[in-house]
């Protein structure tokens, strides 16, 4: 196990390469679901507007 | 109802027109294209007082401080381009002349290259030569930067449309247009370099000249496109 | 031919239903493929005669690049088609698509730079296929900020699709001219990878990875148009349906 | 014969719906005068009518073709004066015509001299734009409408800063533009004296 962490000796540019594209990957996926609930919400609102106005 | 059939001006007639009315214009606001014209020139001297004054080692930066400067230059005059015609009205009357938008771009951004792309070209000589390029050079260099400043000055008013009304448009500009300026900058550089070396420059200058003549044939046509987008 | 689907798929609550149907199953195969790919790359690919483990990086980094390049052919694509045929689902996809190419153009940008600290001896190299993704950030970078900086979404639309056209013609003269100033200074390693003659232990991990950030890509867009989508909508009637307003 | 018909205009304002729906048909020797509070959509539908703004449902048609198949052809037989009056500053009055008007048609010294008598415009000095007062510069805008000599225009508000003499003088140049079979949208405050029979109203709300 060690042995697979060491990289080699590689692991100070193994492993934060792979850190950082799982903080993307994750980053990305909050990101994205934040802007569509925002979006659904901020619709919902309008919607009501809309039938209120109606 | 006869007197309101529509006649028109020839296409060529009306650039015409709009070649003079600009260039009447511009003689008459020196200042607007004498500007970008002092920053290059400006520019170019800071870079021997940044760096080191020896001739030989100025030789090496001379095509990179030329074109970073012709660069940055450009893109100064290019908020000129397309702003006031905005602000007035005119580009408004432009729109909706029964004419081809994009081949009154096209003139309008041959005046502004008259204005405020030849004069580099024209000063040239003196930047190369104070930054040690040799006399042979000259020629070279001036060739060079001839056709790279009519593809700035074509790919610019792409963006200059784009940003045309935008607040902090001229920034925005900026981030829009240097990174398609990016092999203008490439090729133009290596051509001015293999000039200064007296050596053939017939690679670059080709290549220079096929992004000039793709960016006159695309660039009016986005133009015509991003100004009627930023007039809605 | 028939068009009938391309006219359903530009319908704005069609779209919507489709994209949410088929996020999962992006999701869920992306993350299949993505385990099996590191499973493959970190643990039984085995060690480049050449680079030893560090090679482990293209497993991220090459992915990478290929989504940032992919994200944006599919926004300028998707700009085209909302340009010439008017349609909102389309500029909704091009929207979504910028900011995640954006992320992995800098995934891409730094799991490169350090790959080239052990390999070059520095972080930075001005290697041809880093300086391309560099550009390629700055494109995005001026396709968001010009899309931030329009108030109307359909004037931005339209005004960010002339700009990722214009762009995505001068990514070729971008990508070659960077190839040509290259040839001239020279001197170092390339960053060459992806090369025909990996072995398939190294191959298919790659490929497996590639697919994983495709499949991943896929189902990012997809969430992320919904948003757009509701956002250019004015008819409010089959939000209502599709999202339950007021209920 | 109707010349400029609209049908099922609906036009947005960013998020705001200001026109739902509208109809009108224009025939020669009419005008349509648009009227309603600020922010009723009045320079939004006349943006849309001269194709600066797109449509999102609806057409124009000018002489029963859409406008948007050719923009062109309907361009060429239309006068357009916005909020701006395309006016350079630093160009004289008679300058400014030749490069403005001239861009449709060839006009002679003699014509933009009329033009300008016509408006009222008596200053034919040098004087730059920019030393005109802004009613001045109005009447300069109505004379290169004159001068294009179009079948169709489209004036956003061309009476603003004229005086009580610019009313009558636009009254007068509006009358016998539609005396001659001209048609003319205009989004304007001030009542128009044109005869009863070819004005009609359109307020928005």
């Amino acid at each position: 196990m060690m042995h697979w962490l060491y990289m080699g000796g590689y692991w100070p540019y193994v492993w934060p390469s792979y850190l950082l594209t799982l903080f993307a990957v994750t980053l990305n996926i909050y990101l994205a679901r934040r802007s569509l609930s925002a979006a659904k919400s901020e619709a919902r609102r309008r919607a009501q507007a809309q039938r209120s106005e109606a | 109802m006869s007197a309101r059939t529509p006649i028109k001006v020839s296409p060529a007639r009306a650039g015409w027109l709009l070649v003079q009315r600009d260039l009447r214009l511009g003689l008459r606001r020196p200042g607007e294209w004498l500007q970008p014209l002092l920053f290059f020139l400006v520019v170019t001297t800071l870079f021997p007082l940044a760096t080191d004054p020896q001739m030989s080692r100025l030789r090496d930066i001379a095509p990179g401080a030329l074109w970073v400067a012709a660069l940055l230059s450009s893109l100064l005059a290019l908020e000129l381009l397309f702003r006031e015609d905005g602000q007035d009205g005119s580009l408004e009357q432009l729109a909706v002349l029964g004419l081809p938008l994009s081949w009154l771009l096209l003139a309008k951004t041959c005046v502004h290259w008259l204005l405020t792309g030849l004069p580099l070209v024209l000063v040239a000589p003196l930047v190369a030569t104070a930054l040690g390029a040799p006399y042979a050079a000259i020629p070279g260099v001036m060739a060079a930067l001839l056709l790279g400043s009519v593809a700035l000055s074509l790919i610019g008013a792409v963006g200059a449309g784009l940003t045309l009304g935008l607040r902090r448009g001229g920034v925005l500009l900026a981030l829009l247009v240097l990174p398609l300026a990016v092999p203008v900058l490439i090729f133009g550089a290596r051509a001015t370099a293999l000039a200064i070396a007296i050596e053939p420059m017939a690679a670059p200058m080709y290549l220079l000249g096929a992004i000039a003549v793709l960016s006159a044939t695309l660039a009016p046509l986005a133009a015509a496109a991003a100004v009627r987008i930023s007039l809605e | 031919m028939n068009w009938v689907w391309f006219h359903r798929l530009g319908s704005p609550p069609h779209f919507f239903r489709i994209a949410g149907r088929m996020i999962p199953w992006f999701a869920w195969l992306a993350a299949i493929t993505g385990i099996a790919g590191l499973i493959g790359g970190l643990g039984l690919a085995p060690p480049d005669y050449q680079q030893g483990e560090g090679y482990r990086i293209i497993f991220v980094h090459v992915p990478a690049a290929v989504l940032s390049t992919t994200a944006y052919a599919v926004m300028a694509s998707a700009a085209a088609v909302g340009l010439i045929w008017r349609m909102n689902v389309a500029h909704a996809v091009a929207a979504s698509s910028a900011a995640v190419g954006a992320w992995f153009t800098f995934v891409a940008l730094a799991t490169g730079s350090l790959w080239g600290r052990p390999m070059w001896g520095t972080y930075w190299e001005w290697d041809p296929r880093l300086v391309s993704e560099l550009v390629l950030l700055f494109l995005y970078l001026g396709y968001m900020g010009l899309r931030s900086a329009i108030d109307d979404t359909a004037r931005a639309d339209r005004a960010s699709a002339v700009l990722a056209l214009v762009g995505v013609i001068n990514l070729p003269i971008i990508h070659y001219s960077v190839d040509w100033w290259n040839s001239l200074h020279q001197g170092h390693t390339l960053l060459k990878f992806g090369k025909a003659s990996m072995p398939p232990s190294m191959l298919v991990p790659l490929l497996l990875m590639m697919l994983a950030f495709t499949l991943y890509f896929g189902a990012i867009l997809l969430v992320r148009a919904r948003g757009e989508i509701l956002r250019r909508e004015r008819n409010a009637r089959w939000i209502g349906e599709a999202i339950g307003a007021g209920s | 014969m109707t010349l400029l018909a609209a049908q099922d205009l609906h036009l947005w304002r960013g998020d705001l719906h200001v026109l739902r729906g509208l109809h009108f048909e224009l025939a020669a020797g009419q005008c349509l005068q648009v009227t309603g509070v600020n922010g009723a959509g009045k320079s939004t539908l006349l943006r849309a009518l001269a194709g600066l703004l797109p449509l999102e449902s609806g057409t124009v048609q000018w002489r029963g073709s859409n406008t948007r198949a050719d923009p062109h052809a309907y361009h060429s037989e239309l006068a357009w004066l916005g909020h701006g009056t395309a006016l350079k500053a630093d160009l004289s009055a008679p300058e400014n015509l030749r490069y403005s008007a001239g861009l449709r048609r060839q006009c002679g010294r003699a014509d933009m001299d009329a033009a300008l008598a016509r408006v009222g415009f008596s200053h034919s000095d040098g004087r730059l734009a920019r030393q005109m007062s802004a009613g001045q510069q109005r009447r300069v805008a109505l004379a290169r409408v004159l001068l294009l000599d179009c079948a169709l225009w489209l004036l956003d508000e061309p009476t603003s800063n004229l005086d009580s003499g610019g009313q009558h003088m636009f009254d007068q140049i509006l009358s016998a533009h539609l005396e001659q079979g001209g048609l003319a949208v205009i989004a304007s405050h001030q009542a128009l004296a044109v005869p009863a029979g070819r004005l009609q109203g359109l307020e928005l709300t």
